[in-house]
């Protein structure tokens, strides 16, 4: 699974991208959350108040509820503010 | 058409190709940001934005605004349409986006034209990082811009 | 500022210098309007619209773009206004007038821009002659045109 | 006085101004009009239907009960189609 991370998300996590492959149990994008909050500080940092957080899965926005399997592309950011 | 560079963008130039030799085309409305060299969300010394870095997410970006743009044509009769958005380090008063809307009457054009720089705002995924005396900082959402973009639904 | 002309007019070349170095400037709207080569209004052989001829009343037209420049300035913070209007005969396809709003947000620049071009719509003395295979005909008023301007009363 | 004429009203009067001197009882421009529909049949047929008529005073825009002056401007002209 290809886990995107962008702007503060990314400075956070002090990356923007990673090739993962979560447990067996993580079937959407919360559990996947759950998950990534354990992987480094910065990653729980990153996740510490989801109501900043936005999540897309394979490039379309997705709720918290979206499944996640091993060959997408899921990103993490906070709101958008371009034009 | 949908387009996401680095460069700068010529307005006259894509105006001169937009919709060109199109004789229903009776009105254009276009919208063009810029950045402002003074942010009022930071008021004080550190409040001059002296350039800014816009990141996004290739592959999405294009996406999104290709979505855009056809739910655009799909709610007004449009004979045209034009988004270009830059991306990466941009200084006071550069430009940032333009989008367009070309239609036979005016009120199409301008409803379109609104509709596609609202729901850019709050659909295609770019995020503005601020450069200022201060140091740095990522922009964040307007509630307004919500508001702007719900107009939309339904 | 206003300005009333026969000759065209290069919307990139006007925009160039359109609050051209204010750094409190994030939006830009621009309205531009053409000659269609069809009007609905006239279906049939006659129908399609070989060029206009624009007669304007010198004076009062100016006296009225520059209130209408005034009014849209007393409502919304504007930067910068330009309203661009055009008379004599025009061909199919050819530039008839430009407004455009410069603001620090979208919200005005896209609301100032718009009432600009229903008020110059409503308000200004042009009056449009078309001519057509079936010969000359005065362009009728459109009640569209009072309830998009009615928008802005009050 | 100065008198105009736009659009299909001059080509209806045959003329885009006039320079006259209306009788002293002409004081508002519903009087002008009574006394313009006199001078030609032209002008009767420009004034026939005065629903698609507007008149403006000195270049502004007024009702037919605006008052009127030996040296103002007059215009008359249907409702307006640029833009």
């Amino acid at each position: 699974m290809k886990v995107l991370y962008f702007a503060w998300l990314r400075t956070k996590v002090g990356r923007g991208e990673e090739d993962l492959v979560p447990p067996a149990g993580v079937g959407d994008v919360a559990a996947l959350v759950t998950w990534l909050k354990g992987r480094s500080a910065g990653h729980a940092e990153a996740f510490a108040d989801l109501r900043g957080v936005r999540a897309a899965v394979n490039q379309d926005y997705a709720g918290w509820d979206h499944a996640v399997a091993a060959d997408d592309e899921v990103a993490f950011f906070p709101p958008v503010t371009g034009g | 058409m949908i387009r996401v560079q680095t460069g700068d963008f010529d307005v006259g130039a894509e105006l001169a190709g937009f919709a060109a030799g199109n004789g229903r085309v009776g009105a254009t409305c276009v919208f063009v940001g810029t950045v402002r060299d003074y942010a009022a969300e930071h008021a004080g010394p550190g409040g001059w934005v002296t350039a800014m870095t816009l990141e996004h997410y290739p592959g999405m970006t294009e996406t999104r605004l290709a979505a855009i743009e056809a739910e655009a044509r799909r709610r007004w009769p449009l004979e045209d349409v034009l988004i270009v958005h830059r991306y990466g380090r941009l200084e006071a008063g550069d430009r940032i986006v333009m989008v367009a809307a070309a239609s036979g009457h005016r009120e199409a054009a301008f409803q379109a034209c609104q509709f596609l720089i609202d729901w850019l705002k709050t659909k295609a995924p770019f995020w503005k990082l601020e450069h200022t005396a201060d140091g740095d900082s990522w922009v964040d959402a307007r509630d307004l811009d919500d508001a702007l973009a719900a107009r939309w639904d339904g």
